[in-house]
């Protein structure tokens, strides 16, 4: 067996055992349930709910991010241990959604960090959860979810972002 | 060797040093060290000596003896005082004399007891240690202090009364002429020297003195807990197992095999070993702690003399050995640690690891012997006074020892994490490693622990010979392995097995490589580190006191305070006979008179 | 005692407010900003024991602030809002912490949301905008659509190069 | 050879001459005290040598016995005489730092003191006796009144009515003696006792008990002592402990087994020694006045010396005098220290004289007498309890023992909290002079000498037997 | 020499089989969880998937040595715990070390975690050790008053003594049912399921020891996790059901071996199963009412078991 193979062995596992950390901001939290009781059932993709971000793959951003979220999100992703990967969702997190012209609101979360997939709607239904989620496994095992890849790559930049939002970082 | 040899080097020299290293002011410590080295030397040279001595000093009659026994005594007498003295040259800053030279007449004191073949000897080095403990407790606490001394007295009070009623049987005060008292003068005999010998091992429910003293300097609460509370347990094996024979204690009645003083007193030491547990559990001075488990880790050797089983009585001594050793390290370690930090309170402490860790691991290899983990000799210990216990089906003695054990798993990692893992302070940032005296202090003692963890059969070798010494069955072992009637183990193939597991273990690890984080980097909701401690180590074991609380009201110490009270209450009376007033004085004149005359009258 | 006449005999002014489908009687009293440590001590000797919120209103028009102070009698099941204006171009007040320790709280968000100063907490400071970095928000003046583009729509992307 | 009698001689002499120096220079009568201690002391070794070979009689004004005055000293008695000779020799070494006012009556009334309380010890006479009971008793109301204070008085009025009560007995006892017998020298009192009416002879024996029991402290006629202890300047309240107790104790132990050998009357002692140890020992535990509990400590360690005498087997009266000895120095050392506390901080609270020990020349003193006291061995208080312990349990006074034991447990529980006082560190230690601590470092080096090496003192009490059976 | 290299890979094997058996029944756990959730739930083999991810993640964060020692000590503990104990009749290491070793050598995995969660300072794993040792302390009380009826009943402390008394069906739980009862309490505390999860309760303290434990960290520690699932389970079969043992190997070889240790898999199953519902149907206590329960109902029981015990072999000398 040759690397390439040990990689996509190793791809597949990542995919069927998806763990994640979900940072429940906004609104979204409330579509979480759902998808997790009976009806849709997440775990039996081997998806389920983590702890604390050193146990997780994915970091589920379910809602708006103020400023100071922003901050903390970002501790978080960076506890994670890789790969890992960035799910955000809802309009708020693409665009600003409503909260477009607040003070107080980051409109794009991948100014910020990498994320490898976007979930529209507001709210979005479990199916497009469900449905997202299939989407990443997707994308891992044909290696495109490789937001980790390109943090460590763009480190520099992404940090230089985070910090035309903030004024300092280590408190 | 001669009676001059002896009698120099285990008494008169460190009497000598003594005086000397008072004169010496700031370097005491160190010169004691080496007048104490001399006789751990001597002892580790001449191990196996027997031979017996008489000569007069003090204006009586002493009576040395040789034998296994005392020989292991001062084997754990030495080894402790000579490391709590090592250690103290640099942890001792005040008056390092008088603490230097209070020492060497405490290890006079306890090598004169351990020497001694009759009573008289005995009971003068007994006083002598004695008060020498009590000034080196009063270099602390003055109330400490007093509170060992009261109970020191009852002590040595209860031998002494002991002594005089077999001189009152006998005419004599050799060990060997005890037989000589009436079997029914032992109801008072035997009950008189446990609970004179008892004081000094802490038994329930004697025990209060020893969290006051063993909160003074730690250097020699390694000492005093290593070493010479093992006396009390050397008394009480002489009582059961020397003084006593087996027909005394028999005439008492047996129970199953073992005699009722026996089982009695493995009784009370199954609930010291219970009682010292629990209390331990919630103590917030590491100090206090560590003077309760010490309480609990007797209460066994307790257990093991009273069952009086081979195994049993083996299995105590062997224990006593032991928490000589891991005692005084735990001791010392906390000794380390005040000596850095200058803090003693556990929920103060916290991530002292990161930057002592040669103390982490001698206090850890010393918290794995004390919690029984089998890579220790602790663990084959406990092991023989259980497997005792069980063939000889107790059930109140066993259960309560047991658990009492699970307890200790909690305390000991009380002090694992409040100290040493868990946060480290930002004030306590700064400290550094201990020097390495004070290592080799701690590390001397660490050697035999983990050499008799893997082949026991060296020291079951010297136990034997005590055994058989004083007329009981031998044990069954090999250099690796040692049987009871009921099971057994195999300490080679144990450790060839954790190497293994271990070896496979480390090979599933070494595969991926670890980025180290800082210790702050920890997942706390997206926070970073601010100025709150986040140690959680305060009030550790909160919802177990929740439980215990209608309990834990109940205290010996305000019992005796209590007792103390309503005697003082009494004697304020009794002093009312001193009115003050002349007229009331030639009053009692004229009735002493009378009343000695009548008497006078009565007697002719 | 009636609260009206209660608030009558400390000398103010007091309206009460209509509102539809609410039993509880409130109270809307102007008082001026000297005064108010007095009054509300008074008050709550008299039985308002509650004090609900402390709000802030920007009457950029008027060049004030107003400060609504909101108490609750729970015995006679009353509610009163003391308001206070205070210039917009030197808002300072003292702090009312020791007559309610939780008027702190509301003292700093208002502190951090409006620029009110507080004389006497010294707890003013940083508190739910973290690194904020322009006047407060809350003022009227403030434009945060303009603020938003300045600060967030600026930002780049990551130029990641790979045509993603 | 050297008479005993120089032992009488020298003190009386020098007490009168004291005025006579006073005139020229007080400043020297002040050593008056010292000199006629320190020859005593000199004179009193050289009899205790002398009396190795037999009893010294020494003959006074020229009637032989039975008749005349009669000196008659034994080991044991020069012993003591020595214990009284150096204890107020190195008392008096501290009253010259803290000297009285008028010194030449304070001094004069010292060695009158010393001289009767030696005399006691050394008579063979009963009237002797009764003269230097009064010599003793005389001085030393002169000087427990000698602060002038209302304390002082206080002591010193309580101190005449029962010693003046105590002296009627003797002199009744001695009266009622002389009847009967004619005679008033002891071991002809004692030869001849048998022709006396028993009835006669028991009220003379418990009168005399009575009387010398004021001196000796034994209860309940030690009411005297705790007042008197406390008004008295501390370096007499010394004297009083180490000097007259033992000479009255000594005196009480002669009247037993040399003049009456009533043995069926020793378990009547036991009690009494016991009530008295146990009762000094409780009421030292609850006084909080430094002095006051001295004094009932130093009632308690002479009930322990009656109980040994009460016992009356060789080992306890060994012990008794061990006892005797070890609390004269030890009690001395502790008088003297608590002189030294009391002019530091001016009061005899217990609570004002905390970490005054924590300078080491004076702590280290302090704490061997304490343990001393306590009975711990390396030091000599040691043998005294622990042989009247052995004794009493071997001559089966169990419950007796036991209880003194327990006494004893509350004697270790209050000098271990004057200790903790006494080395308080909250504190500070005051600054000392050689005058404090020289005198108390001897005594407490002699503490330390003879317990480590007590043969010197076993050679003079193998003598006991012989007291024992009537002898001197 | 061939004997012992055919021992040790007899033993390595068993060792080897008891883990992917352990994480099996951990998937079992989640299967049987989603069931009755009505769930599809997970395959069953998904533990061995978890583990595969986690060991082969590609950052693992560790804070300091001490911080290694819990997966070190944990999987070495772990697999030196089976080896001690009787898997299907075949007794490994269990002749050289008795009952009581095996008590103190089932600490070793849960000290070393202890020591590596406490060295992460992070304040939920000291919360969650204090609730685990807590714990410990409240289910010792049954378990040891269980074991040691049973040690006074068959007057050894050695497991495999143990079970060859209970050959022939002759099993401890028809003896001393009571104690059984009390000791299988007890398991539902030891393997930390609900009511007795708070020491790992995720929402309320991160999972509690294992907080920050990730990567190979993690992985590792599910290994133990999944040995230990076998451990105790084990240890009830082989202390109450005879340890699966129902042909005599001397008699019918190979084939008993193999018949013992599917007899043994499927009591371990039931074991594990009877848990794992309970598991499932429960909520949570707080530690301190967990202390409460157990020092009240269970210890009884388990108490009147030893009585139990006590009488038949001390009064009434039944020897079995």
């Amino acid at each position: 067996m040759n690397a390439e193979d040990w990689k996509k062995i190793q791809r597949m596992m990542s995919k069927r055992s998806l763990w994640m950390v979900h940072f429940c901001t906004g609104c979204g939290a409330v579509e979480m349930p759902p998808v997790m009781t009976s009806r849709y059932d997440m775990e039996r993709f081997g998806m389920g709910p983590m702890a604390t971000p050193r146990q997780a793959d994915i970091l589920l951003i379910t809602g708006y991010l103020a400023v100071k979220t922003l901050k903390r999100v970002v501790r978080v992703y960076e506890q994670m241990q890789d790969p890992k990967y960035v799910i955000a969702f809802g309009s708020c997190t693409m665009n600003g959604g409503m909260y477009w012209d607040s003070y107080n609101t980051v409109k794009r979360v991948d100014k910020y960090i990498p994320v490898d997939l976007y979930i529209a709607g507001c709210m979005p239904r479990p199916e497009a959860i469900m449905d997202a989620f299939l989407k990443l496994m997707k994308m891992i095992e044909e290696g495109k979810a490789d937001g980790w890849k390109r943090y460590k790559e763009h480190y520099e930049e992404y940090r230089r972002n985070q910090m035309r939002v903030f004024r300092r970082w280590d408190e | 060797m001669d009676l001059q040899t002896l009698f120099g080097i285990f008494i008169v020299l460190p009497v000598l040093g003594a005086f000397l290293s008072y004169s010496l002011g700031k370097r005491a410590s160190i010169v004691a060290t080496a007048f104490s080295a001399v006789p751990l030397i001597f002892t580790y040279l001449r191990m196996g000596d027997w031979s017996q001595y008489t000569f007069t000093a003090l204006g009586i009659n002493m009576s040395f003896e040789l034998n296994p026994l005392n020989w292991f005594f001062i084997l754990m007498t030495s080894l402790t005082s000579f490391s709590a003295l090592l250690f103290s040259i640099s942890s001792v800053k005040e008056r390092q004399n008088g603490f230097a030279s209070l020492m060497l007449f405490a290890v006079a004191g306890a090598n004169g007891v351990l020497l001694a073949r009759d009573f008289l000897s005995l009971f003068v080095f007994w006083e002598i240690m004695s008060w020498s403990i009590f000034l080196l407790v009063m270099r602390a606490s003055g109330e400490s202090a007093r509170i060992y001394m009261i109970f020191g007295a009852i002590s040595a009070y209860f031998i002494l009364f002991g002594i005089g009623i077999v001189y009152h049987y006998t005419g004599s005060f050799l060990y060997s002429a005890v037989g000589g008292v009436p079997a029914y003068a032992w109801k008072y005999l035997l009950p008189i020297f446990i609970v004179g010998f008892g004081v000094k091992m802490a038994m329930m429910p004697l025990h209060i003195w020893a969290p006051h003293a063993y909160s003074s300097e730690q250097s020699f609460v390694a000492y005093l807990s290593g070493g010479l509370s093992k006396l009390g347990a050397y008394g009480i094996f002489l009582t059961f197992y020397s003084f006593a024979t087996v027909g005394v204690l028999a005439g008492f009645g047996t129970f199953r095999t073992v005699t009722i003083p026996g089982y009695a007193l493995a009784l009370v030491g199954a609930f010291t070993a219970f009682i010292g547990t629990m209390l331990a559990i919630f103590q917030d001075d590491l100090r206090k702690l560590l003077a309760y488990s010490s309480i609990a880790q007797l209460g066994y050797v307790l257990v093991g003399f009273g069952l009086g089983t081979p195994l049993a009585v083996g299995g105590a001594l062997f224990h006593a050995f032991n928490h000589a050793l891991f005692k005084a390290v735990l001791f010392l370690g906390s000794a380390a640690v005040i000596y850095r930090t200058g803090e003693y309170r556990i929920s103060e402490l916290g991530g002292i690891a990161y930057r002592m860790p040669f103390t982490f691991m001698a206090v850890l290899i010393s918290i794995f012997a004390l919690a029984g983990i089998p890579i220790t000799s602790g663990f084959i210990s406990k092991w023989m006074i259980y497997e005792a216990a069980i063939s000889l089906k107790f059930v109140i003695v066993t259960p309560l020892m047991l658990i009492a054990s699970v307890g200790a798993f909690l305390y000991s990692f009380r002090i694992l994490y409040g100290v040493f893992l868990g946060q480290l302070h930002r004030r306590h940032e700064h400290i550094k490693e201990l020097p390495p005296h004070m290592l080799a202090a701690m590390y001397i003692l660490i050697v035999p622990m983990m050499v008799f963890a893997v082949a026991p059969g060296l020291i079951f070798d010297w136990i034997n010979s005590i055994l058989v010494y004083y007329g009981m069955n031998g044990l069954t072992y090999t250099t690796f392995s040692y049987q009871s009637s009921v099971g057994g183990a195999n300490m080679l193939v144990f450790f060839v097995a954790f190497m293994a597991a271990f070896m496979v273990a480390m090979g599933l690890f070494m595969m991926k490589k670890a980025r180290t984080v800082d210790q702050y980097d920890n997942y706390l909701g997206g926070e970073v580190r601010t100025d709150v401690e986040l140690h959680a180590a305060h009030n550790f074991y909160k919802p177990l006191r929740e439980v215990w609380e209608p309990l834990l009201k109940y205290s010996t110490e305000r019992f005796y305070t209590r007792v103390a009270r309503f005697f003082a209450g009494g004697f304020e009376e009794i002093k009312k006979v001193y009115t003050g007033n002349p007229q009331d004085y030639a009053a009692y004149a004229a009735m002493a008179f009378i009343v000695f005359f009548l008497i006078g009258w009565w007697l002719l | 005692m009636n609260t009206q006449v209660l608030l009558e005999n400390l000398g103010i002014r007091c309206e009460r407010l209509k509102v539809k489908g609410n039993t509880v009687p409130r109270y809307m009293c102007h008082v001026d900003s000297e005064s108010i440590e007095s009054i509300i001590e008074k008050l709550k000797s008299a039985g308002f024991k509650h004090f609900v919120a402390l709000t802030c209103v920007d009457w950029i028009k008027d060049g004030e602030f107003e400060l609504l102070y909101h108490l609750f009698s729970y015995e006679s099941r009353e509610d009163v809002f003391l308001s206070v204006r205070i210039p917009r171009d030197a808002p300072i007040m003292k702090t009312l912490r020791h007559l309610f320790p939780q008027i702190e709280t509301y003292e700093r968000e208002i502190h951090e949301m409006f620029g009110v100063e507080f004389e006497g907490n010294d707890r003013l400071g940083e508190f739910i905008l973290e690194d904020w970095d322009d006047m407060p928000p809350m003022r009227k003046d403030f434009d945060t659509e303009e603020y938003a583009k300045r600060k967030y729509y600026s930002v780049p992307l990551v130029d990641e190069g790979d045509g993603k | 050879m050297i008479h005993p009698v120089l032992l009488i001689a020298i003190p009386l002499f020098l007490a009168f001459l004291t005025p006579i120096v006073g005139i020229g220079s007080k400043k020297y009568a002040r050593y008056m005290a010292p000199l006629a201690a320190g020859l005593n002391t000199l004179v009193s070794i050289f009899v205790l040598f002398e009396t190795f070979n037999g009893p010294v009689f020494d003959i006074l004004s020229g009637f032989s016995p039975p008749l005349g005055i009669v000196l008659m000293v034994g080991p044991l008695g020069a012993l003591i005489a020595l214990l009284i000779s150096f204890t107020s020799f190195v008392v008096s070494l501290n009253c010259l730092k803290y000297p009285k006012e008028p010194v030449v009556k304070y001094t004069m009334l010292y060695i009158l003191l010393m001289m009767g309380a030696t005399g006691m010890v050394i008579t063979g006479d009963l009237f002797n006796l009764f003269v230097f009971m009064e010599i003793t008793s005389i001085a030393s109301y002169g000087l427990a009144s000698f602060n002038r204070d209302k304390r002082g008085y206080l002591g010193a009025i309580k101190y005449v009515v029962v010693g003046s009560i105590g002296s009627t007995f003797v002199l009744v006892g001695i009266g009622l003696i002389y009847a009967q017998l004619r005679t008033l020298n002891m071991l002809d009192i004692s030869a001849r006792l048998s022709q006396m009416n028993s009835f006669t002879a028991i009220v003379a024996f418990v009168s005399l008990f009575v009387g010398l029991s004021v001196e000796a402290e034994i209860f309940p006629l030690n009411t005297w002592v705790p007042d008197a202890y406390r008004g008295a300047p501390s370096q007499i309240s010394a004297v009083f402990a180490s000097v007259a107790a033992k000479a009255g104790i000594f005196a009480i132990a002669r009247i037993i087994f040399t003049i009456f050998g009533y043995s069926n009357y020793l378990w009547f002692v036991v009690i009494l020694g016991m009530l008295t140890v146990i009762i000094g020992e409780f009421s030292a535990y609850v006084e909080r006045d430094l002095k006051k509990m001295l004094a009932y400590s130093s009632i308690a360690q002479m009930g322990m010396i009656v109980l040994g005498f009460g016992i009356g087997t060789v080992l306890a009266l060994q012990g008794a005098f061990f006892q005797m000895l070890s609390h004269a120095i030890a009690k001395a050392v502790l008088f003297m220290a608590a002189g030294y506390f009391v002019y530091r901080t001016g009061t005899t609270k217990m609570e004002s004289i905390r970490g005054l020990g924590r300078n080491p020349l004076i702590g280290i003193p302090l704490t061997i007498s304490v343990l001393s006291i306590m009975g711990l061995p390396l030091f000599l208080g040691f043998y005294g309890k622990f042989y009247i312990v052995l004794a009493g349990i071997d001559a089966g006074y169990y419950a007796i023992i036991a209880l003194i034991l327990l006494a004893s447990v509350v004697e270790v529980a209050y000098y271990a909290r004057f200790l903790k006082i006494v080395f308080d560190k909250s504190a500070e230690p005051k600054e000392v002079t050689p005058g404090d601590y020289v005198p108390m470092m001897i005594l407490a080096v002699v503490l330390v000498i003879f317990g480590v090496y007590p043969y010197p003192i076993l050679d003079v009490l193998s003598h006991v037997a012989s007291f024992l059976a009537g002898g001197v | 020499m061939m004997d012992l290299i055919i021992d040790i890979a007899l033993n390595a094997l068993y060792v080897l089989l008891a883990v992917a058996y352990g994480l099996l029944l951990l998937g079992i756990a989640r299967k049987i969880n989603a069931r009755v959730h009505n769930r599809v739930g997970p395959p069953v083999y998904q533990n061995f998937i978890d583990v595969g991810k986690l060991l082969a993640k590609k950052t693992n964060i560790r804070h300091n040595w001490i911080f290694d020692l819990a997966p070190l000590f944990g999987l070495a503990g772990a697999l030196l715990t089976l080896l001690y104990i009787p898997m299907g009749g075949y007794r490994l290491l269990s002749g050289d070390g008795d009952l009581i070793l095996l008590l103190y050598i089932m600490v070793i995995p849960s000290l070393g975690m202890a020591l590596g969660s406490g060295a992460s300072a992070n304040p939920n794993a000291g919360v969650g050790v204090m609730r685990a040792l807590t714990l410990m302390l409240a289910y010792e009380m049954p378990f040891l008053l269980t074991l040691l009826s049973l040690m006074i009943f068959y007057n050894t402390t050695s497991l495999s003594v143990l079970l060859c008394k209970q050959q022939g069906f002759r099993w401890a739980i028809f003896v001393l049912p009571l104690s059984a009862l009390a000791a299988d309490m007890a398991l539902q505390g030891m393997m930390m399921k609900k009511p007795f999860d708070i020491p790992i309760a995720p929402h309320e303290i991160g999972s509690g020891p294992m907080v920050e434990f990730g990567g190979k960290y993690l992985g590792m520690l599910m290994l133990f996790g999944a040995a230990f699932a076998v451990v105790e389970t084990s240890l009830f079969v082989d202390l109450f059901l005879g340890g699966g043992v129902i042909l005599n190997p001397s008699q019918y070889g190979i084939i008993a071996y193999m018949v013992n240790y599917f007899v043994w898999m499927l009591l371990v199953l039931v074991v594990w199963v009877i848990a794992v519902f309970i598991n499932a149907v429960f909520p949570r206590f707080r530690i301190e009412q967990a202390f409460k329960f157990y020092w009240k109902w269970p210890t009884v029981i388990a108490a009147l078991g030893l009585a139990q015990a006590y009488v038949m072999s001390v009064i009434l000398g039944v020897v079995p």
